[in-house]
């Protein structure tokens, strides 16, 4: 065990994968240099630029190149820098990633790792800061993973490196330098979600950056009187609803918080599920249908906060 | 058999299975102002045929191996036969069947035979360009001595993933030929007009791409300009382009009566039908009218066969629908 | 009024806008020869090739062309041809045609009506049957309209192309074809509802496709006893909250229903929020996630039914 | 004042303003290695300083009129003031205050003066060049007699739309001037080897775009070529391509020390800096260094007075955050 960032446990999982299996490669522009995150760091000196791939600057080709990789043996990790270029890859993954092993009937299979980092950060203003899990979450053939701390980011992009399907690896910015203990070795299993604090009078779902606001109104008291169950969902395709649904069954409530736009969110998701299937009372905290703005005052209206989350389960409760 | 005899047997064997084809999917699709017929069609969705352009998939794939890689287009049927795949197993999957290639999933838009190599047909034009590019990618980083063949389009060029692969086959030297099948139509929008400068040729020399353009109805002129271009991909010379002009003979789709062409136009061109010239020149070299004959009769009775075996095999199962799909999470719920 | 149909009532809408308004013009693959659903039929010889622009085949440019001819003054109408083929120009319309707006603080707007039809329709299997509206429905700063009736396709048309800022307009490809009768000049504002039928047990909400399957169920009888209250939310953004919940607050139960997948898709929106406001139960009919197979048998999975409609019905009222 | 003492004056401003904003924004965006500071930065969002690349902006600039359009891309402070923007509503954007262009909705990396014809910056890489596509073909359309400037790096070239919006501009024979700004580095990966072939200017070229090829560094150059290609384009000759080679003296953002780019080509680039070049050319035209260092301290003071305006300016109100956002809806709910 030891105290890494999680850009660094993400460089620790990668480096062992790519060390047991040599097909293993990743791709992406600026990865020769660690990746401008620091999420490379050290293997293009140890795997050289046959295996960490510096590519144009062309993600449409990056996304389309990595199925075409994969059909032809390799286990690519494509790099999109942010989420929000990704966009310009969207035919190549949703059409060609996701639904290849089932429009061809199961003649290929496409493993690879498309790592897309969400959420806001350093006032990078409406096209570096989305959040977009709910749209690869409604894709069929994508399995959907957000890690929020250090070990897990270890340990489920090692699962996922382990997927024999496309997978959706969606780091958050803001938590690239966030530090924690990590065990090598331990891998998370991708479908479980990881219940963070025992409580009994609503459960607050959450993933990625939720996690950690969440945590730090629990910390600092912000909730009061108020005992909430804590859960990160880690993956949401598959998502872990019997977690979900036992926590539920036994405060009666369920609370889903995250970054993203609120409105069909991944959160409606849950919500509407947990509805359905527990009839518990539900409500959702996420941003408000507004662009990330670029000053503070304005970036922060779409921002998650501890104050934001009390109140939530505060007008939940009495719902 | 001679080359161009064994040239002209694959052409006829993909011509035997378009017309079959077409015949079969006469009232399919509702579209072009036409409405469904009464009774389905045995071939129920898009069919793009290739009819009229057999030269260009002949002459390229007779210079492939099995292990070579290829990707195709939306009108992918002589592709994929003329990389080795079975007509019957691609005529099940037109009509829907289990025991199609693809399990009656894709269909004649996603037409793949990935055992012989060819991985697949694509709803997205311009899309096969980049996995293809990713293909060729791997073979290089794996040191497998085998190429990749890029089938598209005339009007797959404007796209940005023309660029985009083309320019990275460039930078990493990957050992893909890429074959433009020009029939200079683009679904109903003439080419030309679409089209700056002086066209696919031009555009992979900016990027220092060797490029070949070829009559591509001459089957004899395409299997040449392959078989120099795919013997300097295979000696290490990086990526290869092909511009082979062609012809489609038939509408966008197979319901699709194509008024949109001037009858003079498609009259002159089906005089420089690539089986008819294929034939002037094996009667030319000697091959008597009997053989040859005796050659088209063959491939009529392959495509028959298949025609016979697609409509007595079996639908899938409705819980295949749920098969074929991630394996995490699966079994848990849809 | 007259009888015509869907796709004639766009090209009618279109037509009367043209003639009114020099500035606006439609831009796409095909165009010049009206279109390959004839849903510009006409339009070419009434208004030119320089209105009824043929473009070459460039997804991304086609939007991004759009977004710089919206902000240079013209109103563009844009045609995707199917909604998979839009995933080619993501970026132009989520980071470039949603946002500008917003990102350059008011300076400019966008806008542009982008049509791209949705759905199931003749064995076209993965790549050409997605129903993505609830993406949209995610995304600020973008209008999401999905007509499901001859009229409404005239009546949403004309608002939509009366709108200040970008529309995703999605028509559904199997209703092409079908008839109804159109008054001219009845115009259908963005975000009110259209309650089709009255009715005690649930509410059923619905749009696109779905209306006219739901419809098939009443008028079949195959609801039995039950009685719903059927619903057309018609446009998706802004969507009528207010029908929503009046009605639900009659009923105590909604059973959305759409053929996009239902994990994630709008249904799970509408649903979550009808549980926030009014504690009704909840439920959802979408397609499973898988892609659309091409076999009939396959497909027919994906495809809203009657049966389906009424089976979940039931479901929910056991619920 | 003659022209080249105003492209002098135009470049000296903007290095003033870069200089400013860089300075401003110290301790800023936590990457590249670096913390962000305690005390938060004016500048708080990822800047990307056209320091060094000053003649290509003058110089193509001072060839437009107010009417003309422009798109920019990540890297647009140049361009906007070039166009005719305001540097005190340049910088208050910078400084996220409501009394920017954007309100301080959008930051540095989309700084824009729709006033002035300055449609934007761009945080997408290549995402400028449809856009500008678009505004020409309405001006065309619209019989206006302007034309528009698309600022795109090197990097941008391999991208798609790069290949769409040239192909579109020729096909549609628009009033549009391709300006790639080749610093010859595109993040922190030099764009040589990641460029197939012979580059920009032949890839305009395959597509029949006249090119020129300038040295980016040079404003009477840049000026010169701009001026010529302008003239062309206004003429109702479409589209032309303008390929400016420069360099970036700064690291990508302002906040990146660049340590990836070896050190003696970064000093032979500065001693090319366009503002000593221009300097020496004005003094062998016999203008005098008082008069030119008294340009210098006008840009200076200038921009000081920006920045003092700029912090002193008031921030956006929270209600700001949800307008300019759809019409339809609003005032509903969020
Ligand atoms: C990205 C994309 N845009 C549009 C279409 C619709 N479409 C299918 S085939 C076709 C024409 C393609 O022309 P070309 O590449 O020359 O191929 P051809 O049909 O002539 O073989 C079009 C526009 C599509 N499938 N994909
Ligand atoms: C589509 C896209 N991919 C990647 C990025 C990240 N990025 C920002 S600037 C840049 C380099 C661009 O190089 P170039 O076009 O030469 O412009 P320069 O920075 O040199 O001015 C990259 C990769 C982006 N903004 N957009
Ligand atoms: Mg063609
Ligand atoms: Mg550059």
């Amino acid at each position: 065990m030891s105290t890494m960032s999680y850009a660094q446990a993400a460089c620790l999982a990668l480096q062992e994968v790519m060390r047991a299996d040599a097909n293993v490669v990743a791709l992406g522009e600026d990865l020769g240099r660690g990746g401008v995150f620091g999420q490379y760091r050290g293997l293009p000196q140890e795997f050289g630029p046959e295996r960490i791939i510096d590519t144009p600057i062309s993600e449409a080709n990056i996304m389309g190149a990595a199925v075409g990789m994969a059909l032809a043996g390799l286990r690519p990790v494509v790099e999109m820098r942010v989420i929000d270029f990704a966009l310009c890859a969207m035919d190549e993954i949703i059409n060609q990633a996701a639904k290849n092993r089932y429009m061809f009937g199961g003649q290929g299979r496409v493993p690879l790792v498309a790592r897309m980092p969400i959420g806001i950060w350093s006032a990078s203003a409406a096209q570096h800061s989305q959040s977009l899990e709910a749209w690869f979450a409604h894709m069929p053939g994508l399995v959907v993973v957000t890690p929020a701390t250090p070990q897990d980011n270890y340990g489920l992009l090692k699962s996922s490196l382990a997927s024999g399907d496309p997978v959706i690896y969606m780091e958050h910015k803001e938590l690239w330098g966030v530090e924690g203990e990590v065990t090598a070795g331990v891998e998370v299993p991708l479908g479980k979600a990881n219940v963070l604090c025992e409580g009994s009078d609503l459960t607050i779902v959450t993933w990625s950056r939720g996690v950690g606001v969440a945590l730090e109104a629990l910390s600092t008291k912000a909730f009061k009187g108020i005992r909430p169950e804590i859960i990160d969902l880690r993956t949401l395709w598959p998502w872990d609803r019997d977690a979900v649904f036992k926590s539920v069954a036994k405060t009666g409530r369920l609370l889903v918080v995250h970054e993203a736009v609120q409105v069909a969110g991944f959160g409606a998701e849950v919500a509407a599920s947990a509805a359905e299937a527990t009839g518990c009372k539900v409500r959702r905290l996420g941003s408000p249908r507004i662009p990330v703005g670029y000053a503070q005052v304005l970036e922060n209206e779409a921002r998650l906060s501890p104050a934001k989350i009390v109140a939530a389960a505060e007008a939940l409760l009495k719902q | 058999m001679n080359r161009l005899t064994e040239l002209y047997r694959l052409m006829r064997r993909i011509r035997a299975f378009e017309d079959a084809a077409e015949i079969a999917s006469q009232g399919g699709v509702a579209a072009w102002g036409l409405a469904a017929a009464a009774k389905p069609a045995l071939v129920r969705g898009p069919l793009h045929l290739s009819t009229g352009q057999e030269a260009v998939a002949a002459g390229v794939c007779l210079n492939l191996v099995r292990e070579d890689l290829l990707t195709s287009t939306h009108r992918g049927h002589g592709h994929t036969l003329a990389k080795g795949a079975d007509p019957t197993k691609m005529m099940c999957e037109l009509f829907g069947r289990a025991s199609g290639y693809n399990k009656g999933k894709g269909g004649s838009m996603h037409i793949a035979d990935f055992s012989v190599g060819m991985l697949g047909a694509n709803g997205v034009v311009a899309a096969g360009i980049p996995i293809a590019t990713g293909a060729a990618h791997a073979l290089k980083i794996r040191k497998q001595p085998h190429i990749v063949a890029c089938f598209f389009g005339d009007g797959a060029a404007n796209r940005g993933p023309f660029l985009e692969g083309l320019n990275w086959a460039q930078v990493f030297k990957l050992p893909i030929l890429f074959v433009c099948e020009d029939n200079r139509i683009s679904a109903t929008t003439p080419t030309g007009p679409m089209t700056a400068g002086e066209g696919v040729s031009a555009r992979a020399q900016a990027l220092a791409i060797p490029s070949i353009k070829v009559d591509g109805n001459d089957v004899e002129a395409v299997d040449a300009a392959s078989k120099q271009l795919t013997a300097e991909i295979r000696a290490g010379g990086g990526p290869r382009f092909l511009h082979a002009v062609t012809y489609r003979f038939k509408g966008h789709v197979s319901v699709d009566p194509g008024t949109y062409r001037d009858p003079v136009e498609v009259a002159a061109a089906l005089k420089l039908d690539p089986l008819i010239v294929a034939r002037g020149k094996l009667l030319k070299q000697g091959i008597s009218a009997t053989a040859i004959d005796a050659i088209d009769t063959e491939a009529k009775d392959e495509i028959e066969r298949a025609l016979a075996v697609a409509e007595a095999a079996p639908w899938p199962d409705v819980a295949s629908a749920y098969e074929d799909i991630l394996d995490t999470g699966a079994g848990v719920w849809q």
